[in-house]
């Protein structure tokens, strides 16, 4: 039987107290050694002499949540995890704040680590997630992953 | 002829000034033919690097599309 | 000059509020793009039919301090990295608890994730810390690190 | 003859009963002399993969240990 595939998308930015929530529900898990965590801010680059103020996301959401479902499903079975969480921002995020949560558990650190930099790598390359970088005076231009 | 539904985000969305069209399209058509048509009514997509998807999930350009299929074309990702 | 050498060891477990409070600190960092965070948690290992039920941490704190201390400008040596931070805890900290806290900021992933690796693997193998592993009936064993 | 101040820490201070000894030891001692003499001393020593530290740097068994040094036996580390 296929799981559930679970939403992603948070709206607006990622906040400290919701990462530090999501902790703290781990302390419960007592075979886990070691918690790997990234998280993408939104930088204030300059582009052709303009400051992005924001970042504006948008989705395939049902694409975007069934990618990521794959790529839940194939590190669970590369990796040996506890517990694996994975959250994005959609609307509007503001330079310094938090749009890309991910979090994962391991008994021993090696597999966490290694965990982590495979999904963060598949999300970026594989998740239909849109952005329009905003500048200060409102005019934008669309981000495109490296 | 067959009628495909469109969907498009951000970028081609903007492109396509909708974020879904509805196209009148031949039959047994591949990805490849529908990106040339594509690009010849709205001349902007052929200046960025979007994909297709069919029924969400990314395919090549020989793929066919039928009838009912849900086509996407999507911008580049920008996640994270 | 030398720089300052900082104190990592936090009484007691390091709590999910705390790790909350660093991370929104950083949201005035700009050019930051990647955070990517360790986190040690205490195990209930079960070790010859008894359960670990805390760990009851000591250190030679000068020297841990020292040795993090050359660990961190080794690693804002060979790694683009705008923020770092080391925290370790110090006294009992129950299974489920958090005990190492390492922190590190960049403006693109890679740095984030190879620095954090480097710095977490260094910390095991150089930093005089030394583990007291509590089971439930008080009796104990020393912990030592693979 | 120098005197010399021994810090321990968690299993070598469990086994030496103390967190710090003072010791008589001849001048220029190396610390593999100081090891062999501690192990005679506290038998239990030898069975812990202990090291040794000279102000607070970890140090090779040929390191001389000159009188003023501050020198500690550690036990295994257990950080993180």
């Amino acid at each position: 039987m296929k799981k559930k595939v679970k939403n992603i998308f948070i709206e607006g930015p990622i906040l400290p107290e919701f990462i530090a929530n999501s902790i703290a529900k781990h302390q419960s898990k007592l075979d886990i050694g070691a918690h790997d965590i990234f998280l993408g801010q939104v930088r204030a680059d300059e582009i052709e002499g303009k400051r992005v103020q924001a970042i504006d996301y948008s989705a395939y959401n049902d694409m975007a949540n069934e990618v990521v479902h794959d790529i839940r499903e194939a590190a669970f079975e590369k990796f040996d995890l506890s517990c694996m969480h994975i959250y994005h921002s959609i609307g509007r995020v503001e330079s310094g704040q938090i749009c890309l949560f991910v979090f994962v558990s391991s008994a021993h650190r090696k597999m966490a680590f290694d965990a982590l930099r495979f999904i963060v790598e598949e999300i970026k390359s594989k998740v239909p997630v849109f952005g329009k970088e905003v500048f200060e005076d409102e005019s934008y231009t669309w981000k495109v992953n490296k | 002829m067959q009628r495909i539904e469109l969907l498009a985000f951000g970028q081609t969305e903007e492109i396509l000034g909708a974020q879904s069209v509805t196209l009148e399209l031949k039959e047994d058509l591949i990805v490849d033919e529908l990106r040339a048509f594509l690009e010849k009514e709205y001349s902007r997509l052929s200046e960025i690097n979007y994909s297709v998807a069919l029924n969400q999930k990314g395919v090549e350009g020989s793929e066919k599309i039928k009838e009912g299929d849900i086509v996407a074309i999507l911008p580049p990702f920008a996640g994270g």
